[in-house]
């Protein structure tokens, strides 16, 4: 790594997660972004709300049927790479009739507003 | 004369499946495929409503589409048949006409 | 029955893809005819022979090669959404074919059904 | 044209507008399609609904501005290749605000009804 | 701190912007770009909405996209003031953070 | 101010990329800096040298080759997302480089502001 890294910038990443996983590939494309920021030690936040609360239902099997790669299992992977801040909006799981218990990763259920207010803090958000 | 309306967004995220469900004709056939399959769901917050459109339409779900994202094909709202690209291609062929919402 | 296939998206960042290939699978193996499958609008990219996709995922390209190959399928890439693109001669995979719109409209005539797959 | 097209089928077509101009090439790709299908003789219908409508709205410019081409032209030219059945959306319209008067091209205009009904005996149906 | 939103769809297609009036914060702006102007006009069924969203938020539309679909950048809805691509250049700079909301 | 710019779209099919290229123009022509324009998801296709779109509409490639050689700005493809997407070294337009996503990450990082554009 350059050795500007080792300056000690540490700015506050939010990945916002807010579409459906499989339908397009943003899902899975954000993950490859939010892997590769471990290596940068910056204070990484997960953000997933509106349709992004899909990514993390347990039990995808896009393999058997449509023939994708089922990326799922990588959720589950981010601790091991210290990423270990994520939030799920509990609007967007009541109005899709989901609860915390469908979800495959352990996260930290927040309100919109709490949402909002963490969004707010934010130095840097990123999306698919 | 029928038509087959395929939806393959979320009716969370956008406005096709209104689309979809203020143009289909009584009788018609409506299948959920990709992101679509979400509206198929008993527990969302539009279950009631789908459950009405399955009293007018012919409501189906695409199983490899529920599959893929974890939802359970046995918790659809009552009235919509869930079914393979094999029934896919049965309703594309038994109805006159095929309208995809995109 | 005939079917025409339309593919409004490029492979990967949407499904549709995905989709048209799966229902033209179906199709074929109830013994259904497949008139043309034709790549429209960012359908095209569906065509570049240089995509790669990492090895645990399917390569979109060659699912609707091998699929050409095995039933002898009509995959046509409009000319002008290609040549805005960069889906030209040079990018063109093996088994697709450069042609106009024309070859749409005319699966719309001649197959009993139109399916459109796109975002 | 091959002469499978002498043998006189004649299908109901209809392209389904739906979304805005520019924000995406759907509505100037569909417009492609269009001009060519006058070549083939058959029964040519366009539909513009929900954001479809703003395709036809009058006083567009893309170029000052947004650096895009403005193909707006193109619907006018429409009458030429003798494509005369454009339908707009009454209901459409009147969520977005416009009227009849804002539309560049003479238009049929219908409830949302009598669309459902148009496209309802339509053989192939096609849009962006 | 203060964010500037930018939201890129029609609210009559998606909910991109429903997602963003639900997530901004009182005094942030939200800048309308793309398809996203049209919901900063005056006479859509929207409007009472969005001039009640100027009350709590900054409001702004993008000359350029209004121009380019033909939309008059005078009936835009009280509380919306129009920017050009350098006014949005400005926006960036005097807010410390920057939401797509794609 | 320095800015960093994400292009998620690729050139035509979605406004994406002439909107990030009329900001970082109006930017660059307002005194500030742009530390780097990072290309991912379909945004590699605004790098495919193959792209000829019709003489009457704006070339969006060529858009970003003239505004990167007046400015010297660096225009960095993300390796991953061009790999599955077939662009490569042998369809890289001029004036773009190849490289990972650890260079948006960085623009991140060194930007004050980050602006992503896409659908």
């Amino acid at each position: 790594m350059d050795e500007e890294f080792e300056s000690g910038v540490v700015k506050k990443f939010m990945y916002v997660n807010r579409k459906a996983p499989y339908g397009t590939i943003y899902a899975l494309e954000v993950l490859e972004m939010v892997l590769i920021s471990a290596a940068f030690d910056q204070d990484v936040h997960m953000a997933f709300l509106d349709d992004g609360v899909y990514q993390i239902k347990k039990g995808q099997d896009p393999m058997s049927g449509a023939g994708m790669k089922n990326f799922s299992p990588t959720y589950r992977a981010l601790e091991g790479y210290d990423i270990e801040k994520l939030y799920v909006e509990q609007e967007s799981l009541e109005e899709r009739g989901l609860t915390e218990a469908d979800l495959l990763v352990p996260v930290e259920v927040l309100s919109r507003a709490d949402m909002a207010k963490l969004m707010g803090e934010m130095d840097v958000i990123l999306g698919g | 004369m029928s038509t087959l309306h395929t939806v393959n967004k979320s009716p969370f995220e956008r406005a096709n499946l209104d689309a979809c469900l203020g143009h289909a004709l009584p009788g018609d056939a409506i299948l959920l495929i990709e992101d679509g399959v979400f509206a198929a769901m008993k527990a969302t917050n539009l279950a009631a409503r789908m459950t009405d459109a399955a009293k007018t339409f012919k409501l189906y779900a695409l199983a490899a589409d529920l599959k893929a994202r974890g939802m359970d094909p046995a918790n659809v709202v009552d009235g919509c048949t869930v079914v393979d690209y094999a029934g896919f291609v049965d309703l594309a062929a038994a109805n006159s006409a095929v309208n995809a919402w995109l | 029955m005939k079917f025409g296939i339309l593919v409004n998206e490029g492979p990967y960042n949407h499904q549709a893809s995905d989709s048209a290939y799966q229902f033209a699978k179906a199709a074929l193996e109830k013994g259904h005819e497949i008139y043309r499958v034709f790549f429209y609008y960012d359908g095209v990219y569906n065509a570049n022979k240089f995509g790669e996709p990492p090895t645990d995922d399917r390569n979109v390209t060659r699912n609707w090669q091998k699929l050409a190959e095995q039933y002898k399928l009509d995959m046509v890439v409009c000319v002008a959404a290609g040549l805005r693109r960069g889906i030209v001669d040079s990018t063109l995979a093996e088994g697709f074919r450069i042609s106009g719109l024309g070859q749409l409209i005319e699966a719309g005539i001649q197959a009993d059904r139109l399916m459109a797959f796109g975002d």
